[in-house]
């Protein structure tokens, strides 16, 4: 039980990845799949920024201009890598919408399905 | 075996690269002079003398025992692109390149009087062809002669399709995927296995393969390359070279008797030799199966061309066969049969050579391609037709016309074999080719032009009429003047057999 | 108890963003969702990240998720049958994930190996000596994987640049489109399989003639673009940065040309000069490691900017933080302007 | 300035890039004058890089100054060097041929400016990733060229080309995390992002089960990128309809920049000691995936009847070849990938190249429209003709020397068996392509079939009317490099050797 719960988070990373990456793959509509990404990057964002907690630890700024004692300081690289993937994963939702859009315009519909359906008729 | 073994002097020199390169300079100018006819065939001329003149001034360092070598560059550690030239090549390169002059004189009658297409395009790939030629003959390596075996197939790619009638089109379709197909799927990997198994491609006196593998291996590796050289018209993949005669009448005549299927037989005599080795063979018996299988394609073939009426196609099905003869030979692995395998290339080029313009010029003169349709035309091309009497009884093997004298050996070399069965096979391919030759020639002297039509004596232009006489001259030369081939020869069988002969 | 409610919420709101047919909602829930995660964050006392997610994930990105489906359509009309393959590879990846997390290190541990290793004490040591930073996280962003960042940057820009050459109808006539026979083709296919185009979103169009909403909002906005900029320059005492503060002056505009209108929005800050910053930040960030070249340091080696290394390190550190705001600034108002203009289009 | 070269290399792009679309105000050619020239400066700093890591061995640069693994390293030895000069040449090539074809293919002036700020972005991040020595750097620069890469594949005519951009988007993006989240792991474990300091600590973790979990997240989603069967999905269609000068581009650049991360992560990160620890043997995945790639991208080439997407098709196969000889996991296994790199690029390049010629000209790429296209655009498709035979692995020809390697590794590993798998999709691959070269030289042009064959016809030949010169000279330079390196081998080979004993050292 102590093991599970010390391992909580990790377990939480793990479902909203997996339903990330389900919505991604299983849903038909280019928006929905588009929030599924979202959730899926976020999982492994929370992965990260996990990792940074110390326990007791407190938020990486110095005291005292980093004289003197400090306290036990979280892990500051974690976020710092999160933040660029944050930024990273905004642009690309960015990107990706601006598809949406597009396709929005040449074909009338953001369904999978029915775009399939329309190449096909193209084709 | 290692190059000492076979005693021979080095001569380190770039004149095969020459030989091989002139030709390919020609190409540049002949392309680069498409405007003016009169030039460009100058510099077909030009670049033909030329190379016959390279490949002779290299004969007497040959007929001295030694060898010429150059490399060229390295590809990857293993694979080479260098020349060696011995006297087997030797004998490919003089027949090859003595030809070409001929050739030349012939093509351009021809290609004038039927007023062709594209004419600058096809001495530049007929150019590109006998460098590919020159280059196979040689080779210091499996490597590289497979590179100019393949660029051999590409270069006269273009010449049968040249009239680009679907016809043309779809012949030289079938020509491209035997002749590529099987080169790359069976040709290539045996010499990837070789490679494997021996740690070189160079061709050395008594193979490189011995105690290098298994003899399953040797044997599948054998198989692979027997399939891969289907420019040797074995059975069953020969239906390119009739496919091919699609093609106009000299390309026909050197390509498709000399250069291409010349190469053919050469790379199958190479490889037996030189990578397998006559003891490695003998050993194993791959020999013994290798000439049963030529004699069917001997038979089969002739019986073939017994069908045809078609008067280049009857030619093809004869070159298929003789083809066999030369693979028969060396298959026997005695020093008669070798003997008989390398003068052949030499002589059966000739003979099938001045067929082939006898079967132009008659195309150029009256425009009948059939058989049926020679009825008396003896004396209307009295000489184009005495020609085709001696090309064809060489081909028969009458002395004393020169394909007496390689059948000769062939006989001696059954019987140093103890193979009689292969003695009633030859036998019975004479009589096969008398069958369908000797008619030919009794219609054309004998019987009476259909619908009485009487001409005079109408021959074709002297541009073609003259090469025909002299090929067939070269038959006549061949049988008296045989000791001059065959001190060639004796060397190249003497490397082959490490100097026992 | 936080602890183990706050993500349990996040897994709720996760499944439930994906199962809620309508689209509306489901942006919604997201909403929350990254809100929850921003406190989830700050919880986990990482104040800077949860910031971050709490303007990207609860403000533009739900902000640009509602603009496009407005241009689009609300309702997902995919049939909600459970899709096998898709199901077979999570529960793969899943199994995966499992496997590994049996031998990972305990959470909160401050013996594993991210913690011990030379890097991150090395950080934390020299974090002020070095850098003049007392909020390490600044000090690793801009200066100790500074490199890293300028491409955080530069990927921002991308998106950017993606975006206008995506969007950007540009000076093709109308009837070009059809000649290449595509726009012809959409006129005459959804109807074949029974799509209608449903309404675009003009409202952004048009001024809002509400004279209290325009006298808040102009009343307002210098405070917003104030805090941005504090935000901005702040980063090296606490929380924020560049990004952040970028985000903050991005809204501010966006919020000025909701109320007062696009083509008002437009005259104060033309599309022209708009897209020129979103080449100007990234030039800034990319020149002070060019000049630091010239300095005789290697790319982005603040310290030789100045005699003083430690205050050069500040320099340095603050101008990049401007040009990283610069660009977020300009390239969260491209994703406003470009997704307007269609409309405009339209 | 010599000792900069690994950040010039980087941030000369990047920064060229960024005023692009500034310069490109003033008149769109000033940009493509800017990315060309750029470009080729890239090579030549790759060119440098190489000549200074045979002087002094791995150069090893440190951003911002700090030394690794606090700061972010950049770090350059032979197989950094190789590839940078196989992208950053293939990306010059590219924007010389970009100026005219992008002219048919994006006829809006007003967004070629921005076309090449995505096109330099989409090279930085691929240079980036190249040269880099961190590995989260690597997901960041991955990131810059993926979305360069989607807005590119996007800008293609027809509008299937923005459901593919779409799907490569997703697909990329689940890569992408895949890889991040791998990363994660390895962080956790070991403490540390630098990719030679990894490399010290990983051992000691080879047994535990979150280590292999991080190999197979990362391996996953490079796969992904690199677009190894199964996970192929995205790549027909993004190449199939993209600009042609994309597709060239980015089938001769991008595939090989993930193939290139692969194998640093799989020799570097991790070694091959790794893979006698893993659960199961991970080799043997690798080969079987290898030869299925290898065998569907060859039918499924068939299968087509849009030359770009046969090309696409046959790219999958290729990249079967270059996983083929990674997983062999000895020297000349190695050799054989790395080589390929180069090859493919080139034959690659050359075939979509010259495929773009004839969009340029005739607007069309379906199989049926190269019809006598050999008398209308001899140049072009004599270009054609050399990628397509080198591709069939026809000796003195590129293809050949890649095809030989990866035969000769196969034997060396006992595994006789790939050398008849070699070779079916080898004739499977001449299949493929002779049904273009048999429409291009010997079928008459669509139209002309009424003519009378033979003599007639030829009276009056076929007018050429090839692509203009900017882009039959990258074309026709890059399918005779086919030829050059196909007889020149020598020289690739010898770089290909050494860092490949560096990785399997």
């Amino acid at each position: 039980m102590i093991e599970l719960l010390a391992k909580y988070n990790y377990w939480i990373v793990i479902i909203l990845l997996t339903t990330g990456l389900y919505g991604v793959m299983a849903r038909k509509n280019l928006i929905k799949k588009i929030i599924g990404l979202n959730v899926f990057q976020t999982a492994v964002l929370l992965f990260y920024v996990s990792m940074s907690k110390i326990e007791g630890g407190t938020a990486p700024i110095l005291l005292n201009h980093g004289h003197g004692p400090q306290p036990v300081f979280d892990n500051p690289l974690p976020q710092v890598l999160m933040l660029t993937a944050i930024v990273v994963g905004i642009s690309t939702t960015a990107v990706a919408l601006t598809f949406v859009t597009r396709i929005y315009r040449e074909y009338g519909t953001i369904e999978e399905d029915q775009i399939l359906e329309l190449n096909k008729q193209n084709d | 075996m290692d190059k000492e073994v076979m005693n021979l002097e080095i001569i380190e020199s770039a004149r095969p690269v020459y030989a091989v390169l002139v030709s390919l300079l020609a190409v540049v100018l002949i392309g680069s002079s498409g405007k003016y006819p009169n030039l460009r065939e100058l510099w077909t001329m030009l670049a033909a003398l030329l190379k016959f003149g390279l490949v002779v001034s290299m004969l007497p360092t040959i007929l001295a025992g030694k060898a010429i070598e150059y490399h060229v560059i390295t590809v990857l550690p293993g694979l080479d692109i260098a020349f060696r030239v011995d006297s087997l090549g030797m004998v490919l390169a003089l027949t090859a390149s003595f030809l070409w002059i001929i050739t030349s004189i012939y093509a351009i009658g021809y290609m004038r009087s039927m007023d062709e297409h594209a004419q600058t395009r096809f001495f530049m790939c007929f150019a590109i062809a006998l460098s590919a030629a020159m280059g196979a003959a040689f080779s210091a390596n499996v490597f590289t002669l497979f590179v100019f075996y393949e660029m051999i197939t590409v270069s006269t790619f273009a010449l049968v399709a040249h009239e680009e009638t679907p016809e043309a089109i779809s012949g030289a379709r079938r020509y491209l995927a035997y002749l590529l197909g099987t080169s790359i799927f069976f040709f290539l990997p045996a010499m990837f296995l070789t490679y494997n198994y021996a740690g070189t491609l160079d061709f050395a006196s008594q193979g490189i393969l011995a105690g290098k593998a298994s003899y399953t291996i040797i044997s599948i590796i054998f198989v692979l390359y027997i399939a891969g050289i289907a420019k040797a018209g074995m059975m069953p993949f020969h239906s390119w070279l009739p496919a091919a005669m699609v093609a106009p009448t000299p390309v026909s005549a050197l390509l498709h008797a000399v250069a291409v299927v010349k190469v053919g037989v050469f790379t199958i005599i190479r490889i037996l030799l030189f990578v397998f080795g006559v003891d490695l063979l003998t050993e194993i018996g791959l020999g013994i199966y290798l000439a049963y299988f030529a004699s069917f394609t001997i038979l089969a073939a002739s019986i073939m061309a017994l069908k045809q009426d078609n008067l280049k196609l009857r030619l093809a099905y004869s070159t298929v066969s003789q083809l066999s003869y030369i693979v028969l030979a060396v298959a026997l692995l005695t020093p008669s049969g070798i003997t008989s395998s390398i003068m052949h290339i030499t002589i059966h080029a000739f003979g099938k050579i001045t067929l082939f313009f006898v079967a132009g010029a008659i195309y150029v003169r009256t425009h009948k391609k059939k058989v049926s349709e020679l009825n008396g035309i003896g004396r209307q091309m009295p000489f184009t037709m005495a020609a085709f009497t001696v090309g064809a009884f060489s081909m028969i093997a009458v002395p004393p016309f020169g394909g007496f004298i390689s059948k000769w050996y062939l006989v001696m070399g059954t019987f140093e074999a103890h193979l009689l069965p292969i003695l009633v096979v030859i036998v019975a391919s004479t009589l096969l080719n008398a069958a369908y030759f000797l008619p030919i020639i009794y219609a054309a002297f004998f019987k009476q032009p259909e619908s009485g039509e009487v001409h005079g004596i109408e021959e074709a232009p002297a541009l073609m009429v003259v090469p025909i006489l002299i090929t067939a001259t070269g038959v006549l030369i061949l049988f008296f003047a045989s000791p001059l081939l065959l001190n060639l020869v004796k060397i190249a069988v003497a490397s082959a057999l490490g100097g026992g002969y | 108890m936080t602890d183990l409610a706050i993500p349990l919420f996040l897994v709720v709101c996760g499944i439930a963003v994906l199962l809620v047919k309508d689209l509306m909602s489901s942006i919604m829930i997201f909403s929350v969702y990254s809100l929850m995660m921003a406190i989830e964050w700050c919880r986990l006392n990482a104040v800077d990240v949860a910031i971050t997610e709490a303007a990207v994930g609860a403000g533009i990105s739900t902000v640009l998720f509602l603009v496009i489906l407005g241009r689009t359509k609300s309702v997902d009309e995919g049939k909600k049958h459970i899709n096998l393959p898709a199901l077979l590879i999570t529960v793969a990846v899943a199994a995966v994930l499992l496997y590994g997390t049996i031998d990972l290190p305990h959470l909160r541990d401050a013996s594993i190996a991210p913690n011990t290793h030379v890097v991150t004490p090395y950080y934390l040591e020299n974090s002020y000596e070095q850098t003049g930073q007392i909020n390490v996280v600044a000090a690793i962003l801009a200066y100790f994987r500074g490199f890293d960042t300028l491409f955080e940057t530069t990927v921002v820009a991308t998106a950017g640049f993606s975006l206008i050459m995506l969007l950007r109808a540009g000076n093709k006539k109308p009837g070009a489109l059809d000649k290449t026979g595509v726009t012809a083709i959409y006129k005459k296919t959804p109807a074949s399989i029974g799509v209608k185009p449903t309404a675009t979103f003009p409202a952004v169009l048009d001024q809002d003639k509400d004279i209290v909403k325009r006298t808040v909002t102009k009343f307002l906005i210098p405070f917003i673009q104030l805090f941005g900029l504090y935000v901005i320059v702040h980063g090296e005492l606490g929380p924020g940065g560049g990004f952040q503060g970028g985000v903050v002056l991005g809204v501010s505009i966006i919020i000025y040309s909701l109320v007062f209108g696009f083509e008002e929005a437009k005259q104060r800050l033309s599309v022209r000069t708009k897209d020129l910053l979103v080449s100007t930040g990234v030039l800034v960030y990319g020149g002070i490691g060019v000049i630091a070249l010239f300095l005789g340091g290697n790319y982005l080696q603040y310290s030789v900017l100045l005699p003083d290394p430690q205050f050069a390190s500040i320099v340095g550190i603050m101008g990049v933080e401007i040009g990283v705001g610069i660009t977020v600034a300009a390239v969260m108002i491209t994703l406003f302007y470009e997704t307007v203009r269609i409309d405009a289009n339209d | 300035m010599i000792k900069h070269l690994p950040a010039l290399l980087i941030v000369i792009p990047l920064l060229v890039a960024i005023i692009t679309p500034i310069i490109g105000r003033l008149h769109w050619v000033l940009s493509w004058y800017a990315v060309t020239i750029t470009t080729f400066i890239s090579f030549v700093i790759s060119l440098l890089l190489l000549q200074t890591v045979s002087v002094q061995g791995r150069i090893s640069y440190w951003m911002s100054g700090w030394e690794p693994p606090f700061g972010i390293e950049y770090s350059v030895d032979y197989l950094n060097a190789y590839v940078l000069i196989i992208v950053s040449f293939m990306a010059f090539a590219g924007a010389i041929y970009s100026r005219k074809n992008i002219d048919v293919e994006i006829e809006d002036e007003t967004r070629k400016p921005l076309f090449y700020t995505i096109y330099l972005l989409f090279v930085t991040g691929l240079l980036g990733m190249v040269v880099t020595g961190d590995i989260f750097n690597i997901y960041v620069l991955l990131e810059i060229a993926s979305l360069a890469g989607y807005a590119l594949i996007a800008l293609g005519k027809k509008r299937q080309a923005l459901v593919a951009a779409y799907n490569y988007l997703v697909m990329g993006t689940v890569g992408a995390t895949f890889f991040l989240l791998g990363v994660g792991y390895l962080y956790l474990m070991t403490g540390t992002l630098n990719i030679a300091d990894l490399a010290v600590r990983l051992p000691e973790f080879y047994e535990t089960k979150a280590i292999f979990t991080a190999f197979a997240f990362i391996v996953v989603g490079l796969s992904i990128k690199l677009a190894i069967f199964p996970l192929h999905f995205w790549l027909p269609n993004s190449y199939g309809y993209a600009p042609s000068v994309v597709s060239a581009v980015m089938a001769a650049t991008g595939a090989k920049v993930a193939a290139y991360v692969l194998i640093r992560v799989m020799y570097s990160v991790f070694t091959p000691a790794f893979f006698t620890h893993t659960p199961f043997n991970i080799q043997y995945i690798f080969l079987l995936l290898a030869v299925a790639a290898i065998l569907v991208g060859s039918i499924m080439a068939l299968a087509q009847t849009d030359i770009k997407k046969m090309l696409a098709y046959s790219s999958v196969g290729q990249i079967g070849y270059i996983v083929l000889g990674i997983a062999l996991m000895n020297v000349t296994g190695m050799m054989g990938s790395l080589i390929h790199l180069l090859n493919h690029a080139l034959m690659k390049g050359a075939l979509f190249f010259a495929v773009g010629a004839v969009v340029y000209r005739t607007g069309l790429c379906s199989i049926e429209n190269l019809r006598g296209l050999g008398k209308k655009m001899p140049w072009t498709m004599a270009a054609f003709t050399i990628a397509a035979l080198s591709m069939t692995g026809i000796p003195l020809t590129v293809g050949f020397i890649s095809k030989w390697y990866l035969a000769v590794a196969s034997i060396e590993s006992g595994m006789w068996w790939l050398v008849p798998i070699i070779l079916l999709s080898s004739i499977l691959t001449a299949v493929y392509f002779w049904r273009i070269l048999d429409n291009v030289w010997l079928k008459p042009a669509p139209g002309e079939e009424s003519h009378e064959h033979g003599h007639d016809s030829h009276q009056k030949p076929v007018k050429s009317n090839d692509a203009p010169l900017s882009m039959v000279i990258p074309t026709f330079t890059v399918a005779v490099l086919c030829l050059v390196f196909g007889l020149f081998a020598y020289a690739p080979v010898s770089i290909a050797e050494k860092a490949a004993l560096i990785l399997l050292k």
